[in-house]
Formats: C-alpha cells, sequence, structure tokens
C-alpha cells in the first residue's frame, strides 16, 4: 500500500450511511484488538477487524472497499461476543458489505448468472437470499 | 372524537402546562436530583422539587394537598428498600402508598397521575430518565380537574 | 330471643348485686318497634328494662372510652362485631381491658328496620320477634310469619364474626354461619367499572356528603381526641362543600382506619345520606389481605397492625427496573 | 409575617447562565414578608457571606433566604454566618436554584419561572421556621475497625497510637488480608510480609487495640457517637488464650481434602489450620465442614495431642455487643471469579493462573515454598505470557466497566521478578494501554522493559488452545498488525478488582450505600473521599474503589484522622430537627412508638381530671437524643399531635402552596 497522507474526514456519505445502518458507534472501539485476535478469519484478512474499525475512525473509507476483509468475514459473531466495549464489529462489516452492495450498478448476482452455479443439491432458498442481497 | 372537539382539545393542550410536584428524600433522590444537575441531563421545568428527610415523612395529606392547589402530577422518589439512611423509612413508604394508590385508582385516578420511585444517589440519569416518562405520561392524559380546588386559580 | 333477654337482665342484676361491676351497659326498648337505644344503668331495678332483640345493632364499646374515665367497673353486653372493635380500642390504647366485664352474645343478624319499610309491613307494627330463621311481626291487624333472613343488614349477611371473640361470660350458645362468604363482591364490582365511570361514581356519592361527621362518630376506631378534621389548627382540610374538600375527607377517614377497620358496617348504617362508605374500607382491607397477608384487625391484640410493620421482602409495585436502577 | 432577607447567587454563570436575575430579583421583592433582596456573583465566598451578616444586622431580619446551589453543599456555610450574626442557624432557608434549576433546563423563560417557584416554597417554608437549638450528646470515645487488612490494621494503629480504644473486626481466622498473600510488593520490591508483619505484631500487643479474628458483624444500631454494634464470634473451637501456637494438631491432622483458601486452593490443608506461618493471632481454626470429628465423631487426635489442652469442641458462636463512636468500613476487595471468560481456560487447565495464585506460586511461605514450576507437571516454565485487563474495562455483562488500577504495575513486578531470577525464561505481556500513573512507577515499568527484556505486546490475546504441554496462546500486535501464536508453558491473567460479595448486606446493616458495582459510596469523590453519607461512619482502602496499597494506607491515615477528629470532641451537636408531642392532641395509641427506627418514643402516663375525677391516661414522648428527625412518626399519627421540627406538617403544606401558587 502507498503511503497515504491520512486526513480524517468522517463527513463522508459513506461513512454516515455505515453508521446509520448499522447503529455502531465506533468512537467506543479502544483498540484493544480482541476482535482480530479471536477472528477464525483473520489469516486470510489483508486488514484486520480492529485496523477497519480505526480506519473508518480515520474516515479511510476508501482503503475498506477495496479490502478482501471483508468478503472473509464469516460472521460467526466471536468478535461481537468478546467485544469488551460491547461493539458489534459483525454487524459493522455487515454494513460495510451492504453499502458496497447497495452501490448504483455493482450488483454481484444477476439472473443470468443462475445457470452457471445451480445443481441438483443446492436448495431454492439460496438463490432467494442471494438475490435479496446481492442484486441491485 | 368530532372535529370542533378534537380542535379544542389540542388547543388547551398547548397552554397545557403540567406541575408535578416531587417529594424528594434528603439522602438518595435529593443527591440524585443533584447529581442529575452536576451532570447538566435534561428534565422538564414542570417538575419542583420539595426536600423531606425521607420518604417516610410524606403524608397522604400532602399528596392530596397538592392535587387540590392543582398538581397535575404527585411523585414521591425515595431510597431503594434497604438502603434507607434511617434503614427502615422507606419500608413504611412502600406499604402506604401501595394501598394509597390503590386507593386513588379505586376512586378514579389515574394510575400515572401519582408514583412513586426508588431512585439512589449515584442515579441522576434514572432521576432524569423517570421525571421525562412522567411529564411525558401526564401530557397523555391532558389537563383534568380531578381533586383540584377550584377555588384556587393557578396563574399560568 | 326472650330466653337470652331474660338470661341477659339475670346476668345483669347479679354482677350488679355483687358488685363485680358498678355500672352495665346495654340496650332498653323505646317507644318505636325498631328503636332499641343504649342505655347505662347502675340501679338494680332498672336492669329488669333491659332487652336483646333483632335491633340491638348499636355497638356498645365505644362508649367505654367516656365511661371508663369515671373510674368505674363496667359490664357491656357485646355482639360479634362489637367484640372487634372493643379488640381494636384495646389495641389503640383508649380502654383499660381491666376494668371491663363483657358479656358476649352470639348474633343472629340484626333486621335493618329501611328493609321492613320497604316490604310496607311497618304499618301498624307493635313487635317484632325472630326465633332462629323464623321473624314474627305483630301488627294492629294481625300476626305475620316470615322465614330467612330477607330483612337483615347487607352488613350482617356476610358477618364475618357472629360469636364475640372475646367475653367473660357468654350468654347463648354460639352461631354457625353456612354460607361462605364471597370474596368482596361489592368491592371487585367497582373495580371492574371502568376508571372515568368509578371517578364519576365516587364524585356523586361524595357530593352528597354534609359533613355530619356521623361516620366518624360512630366508628369505634376514630377515638381521637380532636380529630384532625375538627382541628383548624391542622389546616388539613376545610367543610366548604366542594368536590374536593369531600374527596379528602372520604380518602383520608378510609385511609385513617387501614388496616384497623373491622367491617362492622356501622359507617354506612348511620350515614343520613347513605354514602356506601364501607365500600371503601372494604377496598383497603382487600388488598391488604391480598398484599400483606389476611389481617383479622381483631383477634390477636399483641400481632402490630399492617401498617405499624413492615417485611423486607414486601410486594414492590413501584420498582419498575428502569434503566440505571442498581438491580 | 417575620422580616425575610432573601439573597439570589449567580454562582457565576452556572446559575445567572439560564437564570434571569434581575427578574427573580424583582419577583422576589414583592413576595410578602421580604424587606431585603440582595443578588451576588459567590454568595458562598467570604464577600457573600458578609452580605448576608451585615443584612441581617442592617435590617434585623429575622428569616434568611439564599438562593443558590444545593443545601447539602452550602447549608451548613449559610447557617454559620447568621449564626455569627446572632440570628438562630435554623431560620436560614436554601432553594436550590442551581442543581434543580439553570443546569437541568435549558430555556431560560423556563428555568427563570421555576427559580421563582422554588424560592416563593423557600420563603414559605422559612417563614414557619422556629429558632430550634441544637442538643448536645456524649460521645462513646471508642471505634471500630471493620476488616483487618492493612487498611483496617493501619487505621486502628492510628487511632490507637491518639489514643482511643480500637477494636478490629476480622472475618478470616487471621488479620492481613490481601496483602499477606502478596509476594513482593511494588514500586520498591520490598517483601510483602517484611513489611506487614511488624504492623500485625504492632496491632496484637498495642494496649488500646481489641482484636475479634474470626468473627463478623451481627448488627448495628445507633447513630454517629452512640452506634450499638452486636459482633458474632464464631466458634474456633480452639481456646484462644491456652494455644500457644506449637502447631503440632495442624501437622497431625488426617483430613486434608480441604483447599487452602490463603494459598488460593494451590494446596490443601488439614481440618484444623492457621492460615499462613505468620497469622496473627498465631491460633488454628476448626473447619468444621472437613473435620472428621464433627462429621463422624471418631477423630479428635488434635486434642489428644495437644499439650496445652486448647482444643475445645464444644464452643458456640458468642454474641457481644459493645458501644462505639466512630465506624471504619476497610473491608477490602476480591478478585473477580473467571466463569464466563472462557476463552482463557482459567477453569480447565493448571497452568493458566490468576494474577494472586501467581503470588503464592512464587512467595517462599507458598505452596511451592518459592520454586517456579508449572503447578501441572513441575517443571519450570521457559515462555510465561500475562494477560492484562482481563474483565477490567469491560462494559460487556462479563466484566467491570472501571480500570482495576493496581494490574499494570504489579503486572510488571511479576515479570520483572521472572527475569530477574530466572533470565532465560521469555516473558510476554498483553496489553491494551499501561497505566503507570504513580511516584516512581513509570521508571518502574520501563525498568521491566528496557533492562530486563519483557516483551509487552499491544493487543489482547484472542484465544488460547492447550496442545500437549503446552498453551498455544493467539494474539495480535495491534502495531505491527501481524497475529502472532505463542506456545507459553504458563498463562497468568491480571483478572479484575471487585468489590467483596457481602459489601451490600454489610452496607444494609451501618445504612450506607453501595454503588452499582457495590464498591461503598463517598461522601463526595473529590472532597470527602472517606467519609460516607451517615455520618460517624468512614471509609477506608479498596473497598470504596480498587487501590494499592500506598493509597490505602493514605486513606486509613485520613480515615484515622477523622474518627480522632470526632472522639476529641467529648459532645457532639446532634441534630435538633426531631419530633415533638402535642401532649392535647395525643391520644395514646402509640403507632408512631411502633414505627419508630432508633426506639426514640416511649410512653408517658399523665394525670388528667375531667369534671374532678382525676384518672390516668397515655400519651408519647419523645427522647430527643435518640431521634435522628426521620419523620416516619408523623404519618403514623392520625390527629397529628407528633410534628417534625424543621420539617412541620404546616411548613411542608406550605411549601406545596407556594410551588403550586
Amino acid at each position: 500500500m502507498i503511503r497515504v497522507k491520512i486526513t480524517p474526514n468522517n463527513k463522508q456519505s459513506q461513512l454516515q450511511y455505515i453508521r446509520e445502518i448499522s447503529g455502531v458507534n465506533i468512537n467506543k472501539c479502544i483498540q484493544c484488538t480482541k476482535c482480530s485476535a479471536g477472528c477464525p478469519a483473520s489469516a486470510r484478512m489483508d486488514i484486520l477487524p480492529h485496523e477497519i474499525i480505526r480506519l473508518l475512525q480515520l474516515g479511510q473509507v476508501e482503503k475498506i472497499f477495496h479490502s478482501k476483509s471483508i468478503w472473509n468475514c464469516a460472521s460467526c459473531f466471536v468478535c461481537t461476543e468478546r467485544c469488551p466495549r460491547n461493539i458489534d464489529i459483525a454487524r459493522l462489516i455487515e454494513a460495510i458489505r451492504l453499502t458496497i452492495i447497495r452501490q448504483p450498478g455493482k450488483s454481484k448476482f444477476k439472473p443470468d448468472d443462475v445457470p452457471g452455479i445451480i445443481d441438483d443439491k443446492m436448495p431454492q432458498q439460496v438463490l432467494v437470499s442471494g438475490f435479496r442481497k446481492y442484486n441491485r | 372524537m368530532s372535529l370542533k372537539l378534537e380542535e379544542k382539545a389540542i388547543s388547551s393542550k398547548q397552554q397545557f402546562e403540567p406541575l408535578i410536584v416531587a417529594f424528594c428524600c434528603n439522602w438518595c433522590s435529593y443527591a440524585g436530583a443533584d447529581l442529575a444537575g452536576t451532570s447538566r441531563l435534561n428534565y422538564p421545568a414542570n417538575i419542583k422539587i420539595i426536600k423531606v428527610p425521607c420518604s417516610c415523612r410524606v403524608s397522604p395529606n400532602f399528596v392530596l394537598r397538592a392535587f387540590q392547589r392543582g398538581a397535575d402530577g404527585v411523585i414521591i422518589a425515595g431510597c431503594h428498600p434497604g438502603d434507607c439512611h434511617y434503614s427502615t423509612g422507606n419500608y413504611f413508604t412502600r406499604r402506604r402508598f401501595t394501598l394509597f394508590a390503590n386507593l386513588l385508582e379505586y376512586v378514579g385516578i389515574e394510575r400515572e397521575k401519582f408514583k412513586i420511585e426508588w431512585i439512589s444517589a449515584a442515579e441522576g440519569n434514572k432521576f432524569a430518565t423517570v421525571m421525562n416518562e412522567m411529564l411525558d405520561s401526564i401530557n397523555k392524559l391532558g389537563p383534568s380537574r380531578k381533586l383540584r380546588d377550584g377555588r384556587w386559580i393557578r396563574q399560568q | 330471643m326472650d330466653k337470652t333477654t331474660v338470661r341477659m337482665q339475670q346476668i345483669a342484676l347479679q354482677t350488679l348485686a355483687n358488685g363485680e361491676v358498678d355500672v352495665i351497659l346495654g340496650w332498653k326498648k323505646g317507644d318505636e318497634w325498631y328503636d332499641s337505644y343504649p342505655v347505662v344503668i347502675n340501679d338494680i331495678n332498672e336492669t329488669a328494662e333491659l332487652i336483646w332483640d333483632a335491633f340491638c345493632v348499636n355497638n356498645l364499646s365505644k362508649y367505654l372510652i367516656t365511661e371508663l374515665k369515671k373510674n368505674l367497673r363496667i359490664g357491656v353486653f357485646l355482639k360479634g362485631c362489637d367484640s372487634l372493635a372493643f379488640n381494636q380500642l384495646v389495641i389503640d390504647n383508649r380502654i383499660d381491658s381491666e376494668r371491663v366485664v363483657i358479656f358476649g352474645l352470639p348474633c343472629p343478624g340484626m333486621i335493618d328496620p329501611q328493609k321492613v319499610k320497604h316490604a310496607g309491613l311497618n304499618k301498624g307494627l307493635l313487635k317484632v320477634e325472630r326465633t332462629g330463621d323464623k321473624i314474627v311481626f305483630i301488627t294492629k291487624e294481625g300476626v305475620k310469619e316470615y322465614i330467612g333472613r330477607s330483612f337483615d343488614y347487607d352488613k350482617c349477611l356476610n358477618c364475618r364474626c357472629p360469636n364475640p371473640v372475646v367475653s367473660k361470660y357468654m350468654l347463648s350458645d354460639a352461631v354457625t354461619r353456612t354460607d361462605e362468604e364471597q370474596y368482596f363482591p361489592d368491592v371487585t364490582e367497582i373495580e371492574k367499572m371502568p376508571l372515568e365511570a368509578r371517578y364519576d361514581y365516587w364524585t356523586k356519592q361524595f357530593s352528597k356528603c354534609i359533613k355530619c361527621y356521623a361516620c366518624r362518630n360512630i366508628c369505634p376506631l376514630c377515638s381521637c381526641e380532636t380529630c384532625v378534621f375538627d382541628n383548624i389548627a391542622a389546616g388539613v382540610s376545610s367543610k366548604a362543600d366542594a368536590d374536593c374538600e369531600q374527596q379528602f375527607f372520604h380518602i383520608i377517614r378510609a385511609y385513617h382506619v387501614a388496616g384497623r377497620c373491622v367491617d362492622c358496617g356501622e359507617c354506612s348504617r348511620v350515614c343520613p345520606v347513605g354514602i356506601p362508605l364501607e365500600k371503601l374500607n372494604r377496598k383497603i382491607i382487600k388488598d391488604i389481605n391480598q398484599l400483606y397477608g389476611d389481617y383479622t384487625a381483631d383477634t390477636d391484640i399483641a400481632k402490630s397492625p399492617p401498617l405499624g410493620t413492615y417485611k423486607v421482602d414486601d410486594f414492590d409495585p413501584f420498582d419498575g427496573s428502569k434503566q440505571g436502577g442498581k438491580k | 409575617m417575620p422580616r425575610i432577607g432573601a439573597f439570589v447567587c449567580w454562582c457565576g454563570t452556572n446559575i445567572a447562565g439560564t437564570v434571569d436575575i434581575e427578574q427573580v430579583v424583582q419577583a422576589v421583592s414583592e413576595m410578602s414578608g421580604i424587606v431585603y433582596v440582595k443578588d451576588y456573583q459567590y454568595m458562598c465566598s467570604e464577600v457573600g457571606q458578609n452580605l448576608v451578616k451585615t443584612a441581617i444586622k442592617e435590617w434585623q431580619l429575622e428569616r434568611v433566604i439564599i438562593a443558590s446551589c444545593s443545601p447539602r453543599m452550602h447549608e451548613n456555610t449559610f447557617r454559620k454566618a447568621a449564626k455569627a450574626a446572632g440570628l438562630n442557624p435554623y431560620l436560614v432557608e436554601v432553594a436550590n436554584i442551581r442543581e434543580h434549576c439553570s443546569w437541568v433546563h435549558k430555556n431560560k423563560e423556563e428555568a427563570t419561572k421555576k427559580a421563582i417557584a422554588l424560592i416563593r416554597a423557600a420563603v414559605a417554608k422559612a417563614s414557619l421556621n422556629t429558632e430550634l437549638i441544637a442538643k448536645e450528646i456524649d460521645v462513646e470515645n471508642r471505634a471500630l475497625v471493620i476488616g483487618g487488612g492493612i487498611a483496617g490494621i493501619q487505621t486502628a494503629l492510628d487511632i490507637a497510637e491518639a489514643g482511643y480504644q480500637v477494636d478490629v473486626i476480622e472475618k478470616s481466622p487471621s488479620i492481613g488480608g490481601k496483602m499477606a498473600q502478596i509476594d513482593k510488593t511494588f514500586p520498591t520490591l520490598d517483601c510483602s510480609a517484611c513489611i506487614l508483619t511488624p504492623k500485625m505484631v504492632d496491632v496484637a500487643s498495642h494496649p488500646n487495640i481489641n482484636l475479634y479474628t474470626y468473627s463478623e458483624i451481627e448488627s448495628v444500631n445507633g447513630f454517629v457517637g452512640n452506634f450499638e454494634v452486636t459482633i458474632k464470634q464464631k466458634a474456633r473451637s480452639v481456646n484462644l488464650e491456652k494455644c500457644t501456637g506449637c502447631g503440632i494438631c495442624t501437622e497431625k491432622c488426617p483430613s486434608r481434602k480441604s483447599k487452602s483458601e490463603f494459598d488460593e486452593g494451590l494446596r490443601t490443608r488439614g481440618a484444623i489450620y492457621t492460615p499462613f506461618p505468620q497469622a496473627v493471632p498465631n491460633v488454628p481454626v476448626i473447619d468444621r465442614e472437613h473435620c472428621l470429628k464433627f462429621n463422624t465423631g471418631k477423630c479428635g487426635i488434635c486434642e489428644k495431642l495437644c499439650p496445652a489442652g486448647a482444643i475445645e469442641f464444644g464452643q458456640e458462636d458468642v454474641l457481644v455487643t459493645k458501644k462505639y463512636g466512630a465506624v471504619v468500613v476497610a473491608t477490602g476487595f476480591d478478585i473477580i471469579d473467571l466463569d464466563k471468560f472462557g476463552e482463557y481456560q482459567y477453569q480447565n487447565h493448571p497452568d493458566v493462573l490468576t494474577s494472586l495464585e501467581f503470588e503464592r506460586l512464587t512467595n517462599a511461605a507458598g505452596p511451592t515454598a518459592g520454586k517456579f514450576i508449572r503447578p501441572s507437571n513441575n517443571k519450570r516454565p521457559e515462555k510465561v505470557v500475562f494477560i492484562q485487563c482481563v474483565g477490567s474495562r469491560d462494559v460487556s455483562s462479563r466484566g467491570k466497566s472501571y480500570c482495576s488500577k493496581i494490574c499494570c504495575m504489579y503486572t510488571a513486578k511479576q515479570a520483572m521478578l521472572i527475569k530477574d531470577k530466572y533470565p532465560d525464561i521469555e516473558v510476554y505481556v498483553f496489553y491494551i494501554d499501561v497505566r503507570t500513573p504513580g511516584k516512581n512507577f513509570d521508571e518502574f515499568q520501563r525498568r521491566a522493559v528496557e533492562e530486563y527484556g519483557v516483551n509487552y505486546i499491544k493487543g489482547m490475546v484472542g484465544k488460547i488452545f492447550p496442545a500437549g504441554d503446552k498453551l498455544i496462546v493467539h494474539g495480535v500486535d495491534s502495531f505491527t498488525g501481524d497475529t502472532l501464536k505463542i506456545e507459553a508453558d504458563m498463562v497468568v491473567l491480571a483478572a479484575a478488582a471487585q468489590a467483596k460479595p457481602d459489601a451490600e448486606v454489610l452496607g444494609r446493616k451501618l445504612a450506607i450505600s453501595t454503588d452499582t458495582n457495590n464498591f461503598f459510596t463517598e461522601a463526595h469523590p473529590k472532597l470527602r473521599p472517606v467519609e460516607t453519607h451517615s455520618a460517624g461512619i468512614y471509609l477506608a482502602g479498596a473497598c470504596q474503589g480498587p487501590k494499592d496499597i500506598p493509597e490505602t494506607v493514605a486513606q486509613a491515615g485520613a480515615a484515622a484522622a477523622k474518627v480522632i477528629g470526632l472522639l476529641s470532641k467529648r459532645k457532639l451537636v446532634s441534630n435538633p430537627c426531631v419530633s415533638v408531642v402535642n401532649e392535647d392532641l395525643c391520644n395514646g395509641c402509640l403507632s408512631c412508638l411502633k414505627i419508630c427506627p432508633y426506639d426514640a418514643i416511649a410512653a408517658k402516663e399523665l394525670a388528667t381530671n375531667n369534671h374532678g375525677i382525676t384518672s390516668k391516661r397515655i400519651v408519647a414522648k419523645v427522647n430527643e437524643a435518640l431521634c435522628q428527625g426521620c419523620g416516619g412518626c408523623t404519618v403514623a399519627c392520625r390527629p397529628g399531635a407528633i410534628d417534625l421540627k424543621g420539617f412541620t406538617n404546616k411548613q411542608i403544606t406550605a411549601e406545596v402552596d407556594a410551588l403550586c401558587h
């Protein structure tokens, strides 16, 4: 990653949007890294959960959007369970994913993708929830 | 309600400035009110506090007197049972006013108009919450002449 | 009834004669059929005029307060509910029970003259006699008989304590009550009414009040030297005929007998304008029985009254676990 | 109507900010009885008080109203000022227009209207105030210290040095508390027992100190200067005088099952035991649950072997009631239990210890006689991991929201001691923030890092996986962002400090309140840290909040100073707002007597004569020394015969009328 001059500008619309739909107050985080330490998927994450929150606090939303971590998060809620400051990190990362998905034209799951991935063992529900979440 | 009646109700609600008399026990809830002050919490100005040494000092006569003189709500705040500075004061408050509150409701007074709350000296925010909630419920009830002495006109 | 009257006159004569008592408190028959008025006699030959019939409703225990002040030994006739009141007066230290000799009178129930008038039987009525379930009306025209207790006072119909709980001499054998008393039906009926209807009902009832204070004067528990409502200096309430003053008096009167009222129903009986005051007292009795255990405000003198004591784990309707609360 | 002077305080901008002072002064001057109104920026200042004094003299004021901050702050200040000007102090009334008005309302117009209403209520009440003279009550010059830890010991010694009798009550068989369990103390690393045991011996031998160990508070009655405390001396089953402390019984006792509380369960002890060798008093106690004699009736070896014949199986609990002038609560703290912190495997792995267990492990008098070995296989560990803030700074329901203040320092000390004795052992400390604010504290912690090479890692441990005889510790270094896996041999958790579980029960007995974390509430966090709201009851040490030994000793000295200040007064000024009976109205029903918490009301016989016949009647009579002025009796009294001076029925009714004006 190239050195970027950090100017904390947390008035960005995406940041407001993330705060709104997640209802999480990121200022409560004291950077104790309990979430990253306990995260089973942290090995495959380029930005660890506590770093995601730090970046949010600094308003560096772009970096998070380009990261792989938010897609590797398995929503197992270990981080939320163990956070000593009662921050719902899993919910926050879900909010970040939704901010990306809900950007216009970015839907990740179009109807014509279906034939490619469907097989007889796949439950119907997977398609329905996939459309609901990833199709805009 | 017919439209005309509704207008009258709304208009009378606008000028309706409820008055709530709060008897606060000196050791716990009065200190809780002080803490609400020092922590700059906010509750409506309609609440007026009278200091009493203990919640067991408040007599049903004072409660009825307050309603007579135009109070829309009366609240007695004391220490949590067991924490009373005089060790058994609020046990008696609890018995007396459980019966008195039932009697008032039996005679037709809404339960929201007369409340007892246990607020300790460390619960500034509970004090503010209780007062705000009480005012909301009194506002919902709207103005009412119950128990009020018609000859006593309260300057708005 | 005559057997008990004779027994009553004998015991009165005997105790007056042997000096066990100086004065007897009983009833005498007035000239009207319903009038058995309370009387204080100390002369032996007056004992023959004592009477026990279906109209001896007056509770004699309250007279003891003034009579005992004359340092006399007093014999008094007490029915079931009167003996409850007697115990309350002892608890309140208003009477010195050593100087009282109690003649117990198990009470079959008293007849309500209003009900007799409603039934139109009072025309030319001379005398009413009751033996067991049979009631005999002796009128100028003839004799009419009725079975059952349809003429009894309401309060006697659901009487909880017909037999005196304390007495030195018992004048007749105990009366058994069969019908198990329903649980405060009159109170639950009012409780079911919607709030505004209740308010209107009671305000209408209270507005009838003329502040004659008969209810307070008859009540064995309202025995204060100077009642707070008579004491202008207390500045508690005034006699003005405004809704708030009436409500103030009646709510506070009911509250002052809370935990002590023996439900003898005298306040409603004597109220000249017929306000159902016993419904206020019984509401409190019902609440106390539910919340703090059944207190029979009569039998056990040592037990402290419900409002005079507490339990650490009393029912706490005010303990909403609001945010910030300790628990 | 008496001549009333009113003084409206600006309190800088605290009041003037949201209350229009001119409008208030104008409205107050029109109230009935007001002859003088003055507003000033700081009424509580010297100048402000002088304003009151001169006004009283010049205008012959008979009542004074101060509209300012809460009476709990400056009521005494203004009462003293009035007294200095010759006015009875109880004719002063304070209207709280700061905490209850200007600070809690934003709208200036509303706040001003409310301030005027509050002052009108104060005027109404003041006009009915009567002159009250405070009576004097005598003070029992003996103090009671609850808790035998360093806080209790230091308080007792300081009070005894001033020449007063002190009783110390300790629940466990010996005094010493947590400090006796510790090996070394920061920041000077001197041995804890070396600096504590001499003080324990001083306590035992001091002529003015009376020690009640293995005893608990049964009940507390009375009030400042006249506390009546009932102490339950639990049956020790050993005679205190006869026992010489030779220790034969504790060695020979066959029942070895019970875990030693003193050693945090790391070793077992006999049914008859002394907690630790330097115990004061050095007299064992029989743990009746595990003693064979009490359970099966067979054994009794200790009785046979005891040379002094001091064993008395028949001993019963003894209740002792004594009077005290002051009480100091020094009951200390506990470590939280870690059952909700499953990720650290504390419950199911012997090598995961709490910091207190670590202290016992490394202590020379500990279960391993100071040898630093792993409890699982008794081998010396190569890698030790310390974890800070276990349960502290945790707002979830698992832990405590506050910082326990002492863990950073004692963890640095423990880490340093390991590296000092065994330089080749690798030591890691996972922390969120190192907080070492005391004198020489930061230098001490930096020595651990710079001289002794303790690896401090900023980050929390996520999970610990037991693998073979190792403990794999998963953590993250938040500076570099790498996840770390350390194969540790031992993990020490710096568990949070919490209040004693029975603190609330003791608080209820003493009528002092505890906060939401069950620590005792001090009267004022900044200005009165060792006092409570109940006069005569003081706090010292960690029972008021987590703190280290230097602070505890400082608080102990402060509490002792307060007690000495109280006991040095032969007489105490009693609260004059007590009940008074109007004998004409009283009909002797004594329902007031039944509910008085202080039994301050008694029956009194009056001879009355109506129409020539004299007879006796009973009336209630208030013992002004015992009455604390709660006012419960005034409501129980139906005719209103008993009233509370300072808060009479008429005064409160006048306040209600004024507020609803």
